[in-house]
């Protein structure tokens, strides 16, 4: 069995490191929001979640377009990988936006474009698990899980414009999210920085967790092969 | 014709083929024998491009499979255990539709000499729903053979045949065997293909374990069966 | 048996790629023909799903108007299901799906005959309940704008659609896959397809309705050339 | 083979009735905890359901909590579709239907097996959607009231959809026939559980609701009546 | 055990079945030949009643069909065109359901036995999707006897079995002959049935045209069914 690069024992402390930084520069750094005080922190989680999430379901398709290209098994592992580790991150990211839609807007959830858009993205990845599940022959589920994956990255960049498109036709819903996503609020330097460093931190904690999950993915398929000369 | 080195074919755990080497040359007729779950089906739609090898080198007519295959589609008759037939149109239609596909040039005349063939031609209005199960074999038949292909791959065509569609086939066969095309057949009954193929390979747990030449059996098939699965 | 009757091994033309689509639509359309079924059934589901709508959610009468092409929307998505479904099952039946991808023809050729069958049994079930809804709605749902979008928002719908059918029934859930795998990536495009006809049913001026309309063409051609690359790697075994 | 093993050929009792009740629950749920496929797919389709419709049909938000039974019914039925199709669909597979009704065990005891599986499921998706839907329209859902509504609702759901289905299923059309045969016949009964699921949540006094559960149970029992008695007729051949 | 008179069956304005007289004594082996779409299988499956008479009148241990079709179905055992099989379950599970929709005391016992028998006892806890053709046959006979009916209908059994599962089957269908059972069998593997059946009923055209014991015949089953055929 491989054993574990150095490397990424060094992303997985410097993971950790990141983490409980990024929490102490949220919680001690940034200064509190006039109007929102604490919960506003959950902003930067927000935000980052959100952002790392789609860029992964954005890498899974990338994955999936190798895979249909060298139809080499290994672009599977990847693929898969990025998938459900970004459905964590973005439900992280509904979960937080939630959070925070509360006391904001004073309800959980809203049928707002952005919102629904987003849980529908969420739904995307769903489905591909279930698709996964109904085949037995790995080689036509990679080839359908990647196909799959294109074609759900094709909503991504909607899901992140919806809040353009709907501008033009219905200001009414606009003025709750996107007058700040177009950086409506003001936002001091302070805050600037710990949303740009919550980012990267977060960037660095999705690529450890991906290169885990690959890994486990590969020792599933030695184990796999294991069993296969055993059974022989 | 056909040539076939180590093939492997897994399903999950299972490993169903296991390292099968297979050759037949342009104009030979061979039966493929074996026990029930021995593989044969799995090896024949594999050689007909519609189930994918693990591993393993698969060439037909010169093409490589699966990454060539469609080079030798329009060469490949193939008959499964399923008819391959629409059950909501009826023979006709049903013969049209692939005639058009293989591009036929004069398909009327060619579906008529196939339907009369196969004893279909006073139900060639009929749905093929309502058919019989030997009368949709038959058609199954006559769809594999409608554009004259090179190489035949025949999963237990004799099956739900009464005995004058049974004989019917044999003779296509001999025909086609005739005029130099190359056959691959699976088959149960032994006493049927010992007459008709010039070749039989038996196959069981997942490896063709012997071969043998009609001249070579003169007659005695059931006992090389036998014998090949007793070792 | 003349050698003239052997099929040439050339790699297919264009010609022949045209043949093998109409070759697949005609069977498809001739099938229907006989039967009518798919057809009728989609016409009373799409009938159904308004009725049970406008029952469960009572909405105020003043607001229907606005809501129509949602509604509209909605229903062809459910009806174009059934039948996208009712498309590949049919395949899967006696093993005809086998006997398609053994013929010489390119894929994307039996891909484009399915899709075409497909939009032509959308675009029927619209063009008849579109009367119908304007009854009961009791607006005019003839605007050339709006039939413009259903044109352009089926075809997007056929596209992926068909693409994903062809996934769905080969994996072993193939009951009940089909619009768990759709839906979800449909909504932009019927989105678009709603907004883009509230505006003309509106009146909206076109300058409004322009960015849907351009989206709504970009997704079908995103989904057509997509669908167009990915149908071989989808059927191929 | 002694005789000692063969059947006796005396009239089925009421345990035997029980027993092949619960065999044929006992396979559903088997084939199903195997997979579990046809829950998590009820499931997700009850998610996209409710968002594709709250996003294609844009309400006020003012008018949503009303119209929040509505749509849970809705979605309840459509989810409730894809289960009894796929339930159904899992008989004609390999000719199974033929071998339950070769089987020395009443046509009823069939039904009800078939029944009471998709009612265990019909549940569990309802009772997995309920904390969802409570936080997507922030109501507290969880009412005692309205749980028996929905127990009360979708026993008279699946008592007709389990007939119909096996109705469905011996057409030629069967992919696409349940909706179109239940729907109609159902809305008397989602509008009666819609009304007192409004009831319930509005916290409307009980002499409101009465009527409407009043009218649930009636339907329950009368569909319940007419599918045990009909069954038979409709599975012979 | 089995009175068949004036049976007709019509399928829209096709007539299938033409008026049919058919008896069959307790104990009796009867074989129905024919030709591909004779209607054998229609009228076996009227016999199951699985498929309604259209017109006449079947009776069945004394029991009249389709009304008091239930009295009979615990002591009928039916092997049809399909193997009426539980894809998504194993092999084991399957048999299980059965065993608890006929109420068999101990099934268990049974239904290793009956595995055994039939030869799948190291694939019981495979899924029956995954089955190849013959194994799904296998399993589909051992359904069939599962549950010792004192009357088989069976249609093409020896279909997809291997030479030792139609030993296998002809084994057991002595036996079960032996035990005085009744057996009702489709086939068109007249060299095979000829050693089994102890009549041979030749159903076309929708009658039933002929029958001969095994005695009158001496082995002369091919030529006896020619010439029926021939008239
Ligand atoms: C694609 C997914 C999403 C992205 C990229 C995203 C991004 C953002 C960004 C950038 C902001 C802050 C804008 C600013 O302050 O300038 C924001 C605010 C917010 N988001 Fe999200 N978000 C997403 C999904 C969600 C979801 C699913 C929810 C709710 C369940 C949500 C709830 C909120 C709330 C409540 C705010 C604050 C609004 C306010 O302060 O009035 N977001 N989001
Ligand atoms: N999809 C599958 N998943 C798992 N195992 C399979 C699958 N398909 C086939 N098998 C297994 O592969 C083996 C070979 O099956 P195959 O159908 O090729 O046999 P066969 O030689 O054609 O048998 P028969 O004579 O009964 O038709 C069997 O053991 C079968 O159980
Ligand atoms: N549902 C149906 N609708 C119309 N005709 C039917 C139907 N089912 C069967 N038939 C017709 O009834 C006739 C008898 O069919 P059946 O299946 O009983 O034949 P068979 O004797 O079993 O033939 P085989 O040996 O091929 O199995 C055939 O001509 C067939 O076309
Ligand atoms: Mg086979
Ligand atoms: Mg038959």
């Amino acid at each position: 069995m491989e054993p574990r690069p150095k490397l990424l024992s060094l992303l997985t402390a410097l993971s950790t490191l990141l983490f409980l930084a990024a929490l102490a520069v949220i919680f001690f750094y940034a200064p509190l929001e006039a109007t929102m005080n604490y919960v506003q922190k959950v902003f930067y989680i927000h935000i980052s979640t959100a952002w790392v999430g789609m860029l992964g379901f954005l890498a899974a398709a990338a994955a999936g377009i190798a895979f249909l290209i060298t139809k080499n098994l290994k672009w599977d592992i990847v693929e898969v990988a990025a998938v459900e580790i970004s459905l964590v991150f973005f439900l992280v990211a509904i979960v937080t936006g939630s959070i925070w839609a509360k006391p904001s807007w004073g309800t959980w959830w809203t049928w707002d474009a952005r919102l629904t858009t987003a849980a529908i993205l969420e739904m995307i990845y769903l489905a591909y698990l279930l698709l996964r599940q109904g085949i037995e022959d790995p080689e036509r589920r990679a080839r359908f899980g990647a196909v799959y994956t294109l074609i759900g990255g094709l909503s991504v960049p909607v899901t992140f414009l919806s809040i353009r498109l709907w501008q033009t036709i219905h200001p009414a819903i606009i003025g709750t999210a996107s007058a700040q996503a177009q950086g409506g609020f003001a936002m001091s330097p302070a805050m600037l920085h710990t949303m740009f460093f919550a980012l990267g931190a977060f960037s660095v904690i999705f690529i450890t967790l991906l290169w885990h999950r690959i890994r486990l993915g590969r020792l599933a398929e030695i184990v796999e092969q294991r069993k296969l000369q055993a059974v022989e | 014709m056909i040539r076939v080195r180590k093939l492997v074919k897994r399903f999950g755990l299972k490993t169903v083929l296991r390292g099968l080497d297979f050759d037949v040359q342009a104009g030979e007729f061979v039966a493929i024998l074996g026990p029930n779950g021995a593989g044969k089906t799995t090896f024949l739609r594999i050689l007909a491009s519609l189930t994918r090898p693990s591993l393993g080198e698969v060439v037909l007519a010169g093409c490589r499979l699966p990454a060539q295959a469609a080079a030798v589609r329009a060469r490949l008759g193939v008959v499964t255990h399923q008819p391959l037939l629409y059950g909501d149109l009826t023979a006709e239609e049903n013969l049209r539709f692939y005639a058009r596909l293989y591009n036929l040039p004069r398909p009327a005349d060619r579906i008529e000499e196939v339907l009369d063939l196969v004893g279909l031609a006073s139900r060639r209005r009929d749905l093929v729903r309502t058919f019989s199960r030997g009368m949709q074999q038959r058609l199954a038949i006559g769809r594999a053979i409608l554009h004259d292909p090179d190489i035949l791959l025949l999963d237990e065509p004799h099956t739900g045949l009464d005995q004058e569609a049974c004989d019917m086939l044999d003779r296509l066969l001999d025909q086609v065997a005739a005029r130099g095309r190359t056959v691959v057949m699976t088959s149960h009954d032994l006493a049927r293909v010992e007459d008709l193929a010039s070749r039989f390979d038996i196959l069981t747990g997942g490896l063709l374990r012997a071969s043998a030449h009609r001249q070579e059996l003169r007659g005695n098939l059931l006992d090389f069966y036998r014998e090949t699965l007793a070792k | 048996m003349t050698p003239s009757r052997r099929v040439p091994s050339s790699p297919p033309s264009r010609s022949s790629f045209a043949r093998a689509v109409l070759a697949v639509l005609w069977k498809d359309l001739a099938a229907e023909v006989r039967s009518r079924e798919l057809l009728s059934a989609m016409l009373v589901f799409a009938l159904l799903v308004i009725l049970i709508f406008n029952f469960a959610i009572e909405l105020a009468p003043d607001l229907r108007p606005t809501i129509t092409p949602g509604v509209l929307w909605v229903t062809l998505a459910f009806a174009g299901t059934l039948g996208l479904n009712r498309s590949m099952a049919v395949e899967k039946d006696r093993g005809c799906l086998d006997g398609l991808l053994l013929a010489p023809v390119d894929r994307s050729a039996i891909f484009f005959g399915k899709m075409l069958a497909n939009w032509v049994f959308m675009l029927l079930v619209a063009v008849i309940i579109l009367p119908l809804y304007s009854v009961l709605y009791n607006l005019n749902l003839f605007h050339p704008g709006l039939l413009l979008v259903i044109l352009l928002g089926s075809l997007g719908y056929v596209a992926v659609g068909t693409l994903l059918a062809s996934m769905a029934v080969q994996a072993r859930t193939r009951d009940i896959l089909l619009p768990i795998l759709l839906f979800p990536v449909i909504v932009p495009l019927l989105l678009a397809a709603v907004r883009a006809s509230g505006g003309f049913l509106q009146a909206a001026p076109f300058e409004q309705i322009r960015p849907w309309l351009n989206l709504l063409i970009g997704y079908d051609a995103i989904f057509l050339a997509v669908a167009y690359m990915l149908f071989d790697a989808i059927v191929e075994e």
